[in-house]
């Protein structure tokens, strides 16, 4: 439902041109375990153009969640002057953020 | 390079066949017993699509050899329905739409016999937990 | 992804295995098979024979016998999962174990070939450094035990011969006022970790340490030990301080590389804080709280 | 049945000096290694890309990235073929690597392509630049941010693959295979290799279930072609079947956009102008699934939900010794990078006016009455209600309430962030203005036959990958002629059978074929109403209908069912009707858009489609391409799909 390219999806190279994570052990497809509950809605609006008033919603999710879910995590922490993440945003991207921010804790 | 004659119960059917050692139980399933519900997804025993009981365990039948299999009790998914009459789990499938293009779904089925047959009133994070992988 | 041909043997008896092995110099241990198949699928192993120890007698069991809880190399790590004496009183092995790959790769896993595979990322090894574990192998002069702190040479190396099959784990039985606790962060469920914490303690009838073990997972070549962090708690009470000094005598002796999981630093990071809480909860249980 | 496996370069970038293929041919079972100079000689060694960029089949002197197909071994098994790939022995010479499309633009950069004068494959801009600086030197605010959108794959549970088989006697190929779009492939593949003999008549594309689809089964990849060619060569049928780590390493990929964005608004929180520099990471061909008149696909629907005055997007296209990049994946043609990108700097805008995100995007949403509404880069958005959706998603998730918590977590020290993301996406790719695949125009075709009994056979060319279109196709003719959803089969996937349509993807299958089966539907409808006139012996204008029957204005027991007529258009037709009314029960309707824009999401909720209305409620305003059928007693056999045939040749 676009969390994974929010958060784990990525294929990136090296300089050489080798790719990392090849494999479905390293480039990550959330599971059950990983993947929210979440609760739908919808307002109807039918186009007029078409015989049936329908419009394509197949990828309604997928658009619009990572920038909903960097927006959210951005909005954590505006407050101690972040203004951008980029996706993915794992855990060692957000913490190498708040360490920069002098607001990674240690415990 | 070896060759095995292997005997296994396959969805209550016996069968015997000469196997190469290398020769994964998946493809066996699919290729030599032409039961072709259960998928192959990856290479690397993240995805589950492959997912059949092996002597009443769900375990993924691309990370096994067939060889390994011999004398086994197997079921994959073709051996769920009994009588023409689908399986309970094949009816909630269908009821609740959980199928999407229907690839894992018979690894999806196998994997959650097995966890009702554990866990008969899982909550949902048991759901979760039992089907994750 | 068709792995390369090999001849399969699958002997009865352990002794006849170790003949096999004995006999080929080329040959490889088959147990749960869920970290060698996918390797051999991809042709970075090339077994010129398997030796399937499925069908040993025997090798399957959890016991507590003597000073010892021991476990028999080619139990599935869902049968530790399930397994109520390890969940009542070995906490860390049963949070190590519910976090092994996922529930169907546990269903044929073993907790020997998870051991004896001395991959660095996997999960039991830190653990068994923790409860200070002992290994038994079986060769053709007959059995013998390896503490595991002798055990992991290198990656994927161990103590072992050639002929000789870890056939059985054990680790020591568990006392009153003791207790463990595994950390374990992973990207998602399957992945190995980023980095795991193992943490056993046995405490004093006064609330101090009488022994401590840390084990970390995936943070060098080999399982390692933090052996300065578990001396430095011995005799002390746990708290915020003994605990921060802990952390940080177990993240120095860490070696973790950058990688997609994270940079070095990130990973000093994570020992730290799962140093900590491994070390807490594992204290919570001692004290007979907490599972 | 033979087997394919293929050698593949461990290397992004390198000469190919020498192929040893004798110990392959050794290996028990090997038929046959295949290389591109094998290839070559039948004038198969490249193919062209969706966008017609050029792609090697299989190289003949040089691989330009990491697991590019080298060659193909082919055997009698598939355990045999993956013994064959491990003999072959490649003798390469690594050449300077470039990954990073912005070192591949500097001067002196390492030249991905030899065919080609720089990595740069295009540069392309729309909006009026001057007019945008212009609101930017007026802004009371401007914000900038530069953002990076990674390469992600498809990754759908099946792989690709295919099982080519050509039968010598006939001439006649068929290919079953998984892919979205059998009747494209059939097109190109005839493009690809027509000149061997393979007319676009002798081929027959099939597509079973299949495992996923998420735009990465839309193109042809090299893979398929060996495949064919090596039936082709051998009479035999042969199978190749990717395994997962081909499919990821080698198949294209999507986004890799590096964008540097800047929005201009009034101190107020009205948003003015939208300026976006992007560079787009291809990989070594250009193979996006983009509309051949826009080389960044839709990204210029980046303007999304906000009636923004000006704007200005500019894209390069680079080379890079990576996999082919740029398929639409999740979102209609790059929809996905351009929301991305406006609603980062959207949330960016609002905390630096200190203005909630909420109302802000309130403040500056396209408003009900403005539809139809024309946006600056010129798209024209049908009907919406933006403000409604964003408040209805605002009341499920108690938005104040979670602000409220916020605030107190944030005086405790505690981090916690809401994240709101409103989009517009064009969709139900049909437009044939705007839309093509390789010149096809886009459009889609539904036929339909009631047979006697009044049961339905209804096919389509689109593909459905797991989207339910038994369902939603069903119910859709259920709707317009009152016969059970069960009684209705219906079939896509098979080129010999489906009428031509350009596939399922980009969420046009219901907007666009579901169109066209509604509007046979409704023609079938009218000629129910003529047979039931007859039956009933009454004028058609004295006929009313209900779901299921028609009957006689004020005698309601005076009725025909849908299934009497049925029977009735077989056995007992009106006069001088006879042959014409028998058969052409069947339909073949093509349906062009003009304009669709999707309805309003904001959050990352997931919705349904919306309900389907009556006909006679909703009427179809623009029916572009239905003229021609306008008689509903001749047959229509598809204009549409013939048209564009036409423009491809």
């Amino acid at each position: 439902m676009g969390m994974a390219p929010a958060l784990l999806e990525e294929i990136s190279y090296d300089e050489n041109g080798n790719m990392h994570g090849g494999t479905l052990m390293d480039y990550l497809v959330p599971t059950a375990m990983e993947t929210p509950a979440w609760e739908t809605g919808e307002t109807v609006t039918p186009s007029p153009h078409h015989p049936i008033g329908a419009k394509g919603v197949g990828e309604s999710a997928t658009v619009g969640a990572p920038p909903a879910i960097v927006n959210a995590v951005v909005d954590a922490m505006w407050h101690l002057g972040v203004r951008h993440m980029e996706i993915p945003m794992t855990p060692s991207r957000v913490w190498q953020v708040l360490k920069e921010k002098g607001a990674a804790l240690e415990e | 390079m070896s060759t095995h004659s292997i005997t296994l119960k396959v969805n209550g059917e016996e069968h015997t066949r000469e196997v190469e050692a290398r020769l994964l139980l998946v493809h066996l399933i699919r290729e030599e017993l032409e039961l072709t519900g259960t998928h192959i997804g990856c290479d690397t025993t993240s995805c589950g699509a492959c997912t059949i009981l092996l002597n009443g365990r769900p375990v993924k039948s691309c990370t096994m050899f067939a060889v390994q299999a011999s004398g086994a009790e197997i079921a994959s998914v073709e051996g769920l329905a009994t009588n023409g009459n689908l399986h309970p789990i094949q009816e909630g499938f269908t009821e609740k739409h959980g199928l999407q293009c229907g690839y894992c779904t018979p690894g999806m089925m196998m994997t959650t016999v097995a966890l009702l047959k554990d866990n008969p009133n899982p909550n949902e994070e048991d759901i979760r937990w039992g089907v994750a992988d | 992804m068709i792995p390369a041909s090999f001849d399969y043997t699958c002997p009865k008896t352990v002794a006849e295995a170790v003949s096999l092995l004995g006999q080929n110099p080329e040959a490889k241990i088959l147990a749960g098979g869920h970290s060698l198949i996918p390797m051999m699928r991809f042709r970075m192993a090339t077994p010129a024979m398997l030796v399937d120890i499925n069908q040993l007698e025997g090798l399957s069991y959890i016991k507590e016998e003597g000073d010892w809880l021991e476990i028999g190399a080619m139990t599935r790590e869902s049968e530790l999962d399930r397994s109520e004496l390890v969940r009542k009183s070995y906490s860390l092995l049963a949070d190590t174990t519910r976090v092994i790959a996922d529930p169907l790769v546990r269903n044929l896993a073993t907790v020997g070939g998870n051991i004896a595979h001395a991959d660095p990322a996997n999960d039991h090894p830190a653990t068994m450094l923790a409860y200070g574990a002992e290994v038994t192998a079986t060769g053709p002069d007959g059995e013998r035990s390896i503490p595991i702190g002798d055990f992991f040479l290198d990656a994927f190396t161990t103590s072992l011969s050639h002929d000789e099959i870890l056939t059985a784990i054990r680790i020591p039985r568990a006392v009153e006022k003791s207790g463990g606790a595994y950390f374990k962060l992973e990207r998602k469920v399957g992945d190995y970790a980023t980095v795991a914490v193992a943490a056993q303690l046995v405490l004093n009838g006064d609330g101090k340490i009488a022994s401590a073990g840390i084990g970390l997972t995936n943070v060098g070549l080999t399982p390692i030990k933090a052996t300065a962090a578990e001396e430095a708690l011995t005799g002390k009470v746990l708290d915020d301080a003994s605990i921060k000094e802990a952390a940080r005598l177990a993240s120095e002796v860490a070696e973790p590389i950058e990688d997609q999981r994270g940079s070095e630093e990130y990973k000093r990071h994570l020992v730290r804080t799962f140093t900590s809480r491994a070390l807490r909860k594992a204290q919570e249980r001692a004290e007979g709280g907490g599972v | 049945m033979l087997y394919l496996d293929i050698v593949r370069s461990p290397y992004a970038h390198a000469k190919i000096k020498n192929i040893n293929i004798e110990e392959a041919l050794a290996t028990p079972g090997v038929v046959s290694v295949v290389t591109g100079k094998d290839l070559d000689a039948h004038g198969l060694a490249s193919m062209p890309t969706l966008m017609s960029d050029k792609q090697m089949v299989l190289p003949i002197d040089k691989v330009k990235y990491q697991a590019q197909e080298v060659a193909a071994v082919v055997a009698t098994s598939r355990y045999a073929a993956a013994d064959g790939v491990e003999a072959v022995e490649v003798d390469y010479e690594p050449l300077p690597v470039v990954v990073d499309p912005f070192k591949a633009l500097e001067d002196g950069a390492t030249k991905v392509r030899d065919d080609k004068d720089s990595n740069l494959i295009w540069h392309w801009e729309t909006g009026d630049k001057d007019a945008t600086d212009k609101v930017f030197d007026e802004a009371d605010i401007v914000v900038e941010q530069s953002m990076y959108i990674p390469r992600i794959h498809v990754v759908s549970i099946e792989t690709c693959g295919c099982v080519a088989s050509f039968e010598p006697i006939e001439g006649k190929l068929t290919l079953y295979m998984t892919t979205q779009a059998p009747h494209a492939i059939r097109t190109v593949l005839a493009l690809v290799a027509g000149h061997v003999g393979l007319s676009e008549e002798k081929i027959r594309v099939i597509a079973p279930d299949i495992g996923g689809g998420f735009g990465g089964k839309v193109p042809i990849y090299p893979g398929y072609i060996i495949a064919v060619a090596v039936s082709f060569l051998t009479g035999k049928p042969v199978k190749w079947i990717e395994d997962r780590s081909e499919n990821l390493q080698a198949d294209s990929f999507a986004r890799d956009y590096h964008i540097k964005a800047a929005l201009s608004a009034k101190k107020d929180g009205t948003l003015t102008a939208i300026k976006i520099k992007t560079v787009a990471d291809h990989g070594y061909t250009d193979a996006a699934a983009n509309p051949s008149k826009f080389p960044a696909g839709l990204f210029h629907i980046c303007t999304g939900s906000y009636d923004f005055k000006q704007a200005h997007v500019e894209v390069d296209g680079v080379y890079t010794n990576k996999p082919p990049g740029g398929i639409a994946y999740r979102c209609s043609f790059r929809v996905t990078e351009a929301v991305h990108c406006l609603e980062r700097m959207t949330d960016i805008m609002a905390h630096e006016l200190d203005i909630d995100p909420a109302e802000l995007r309130m403040k500056n949403f396209i408003r009900p009455e403005q539809f139809p509404y024309s946006s600056v880069l010129g798209w024209e958005y049908d009907s919406g209600d933006y403000e409604k959706a964003l408040r209805k998603a605002m009341e499920m998730i108690e938005y104040d309430k979670l602000r409220e918590e916020q605030k107190e977590k944030r005086a405790r020290g505690e981090l916690m962030g809401i994240g709101i993301s409103s989009f517009t996406e064009v969709v139900g790719a049909g437009p044939s203005k705007d839309y093509d695949i390789l010149g096809l125009k886009m459009f889609d075709s539904a036929e339909i036959r009631v047979h006697p009994t009044g049961k339905v056979m209804a096919r389509f060319g689109t593909k459905s990958q797991g989207q339910g279109h038994e369902t939603t196709y069903a119910q859709i003719i259920a709707e317009e002629l009152g016969i059970p959803p069960e009684h209705i089969q219906i079939e896509e996937g098979d080129t010999d059978t489906a009428p031509y349509g350009l596939g399922t993807y980009a969420s046009r299958s219901t907007p666009v074929a579901g169109a066209a089966g509604a509007l046979a539907a409704r023609k079938i409808h009218d000629k129910a109403k003529k047979i039931a006139a007859h039956l009933l012996e009454a004028s058609e204008e004295d006929l009313e209908w209900e779901q299921g029957k028609f009957f006689v204005k004020g005698s309601p027991d005076r009725s025909k069912t849908i299934q009497e007529i049925a029977f009735a258009a077989y056995t007992n037709h009106p006069q001088g009707r006879s042959g014409h009314l028998l058969r052409p029960t069947q339909l073949d309707l093509s349906f062009r858009l003009l304009h669709l824009c999707r309805r309003h999401r904001p959050g990352h909720g997931r919705s349904q489609d919306p309900p389907f209305r009556r006909r006679g409620r909703l009427r179809c305003s623009h029916q572009p391409d239905d003229r021609r059928g306008a008689d509903p007693w001749r047959s229509h056999d598809g204009d549409g799909a013939r048209a564009s045939r036409r423009d491809l040749l």
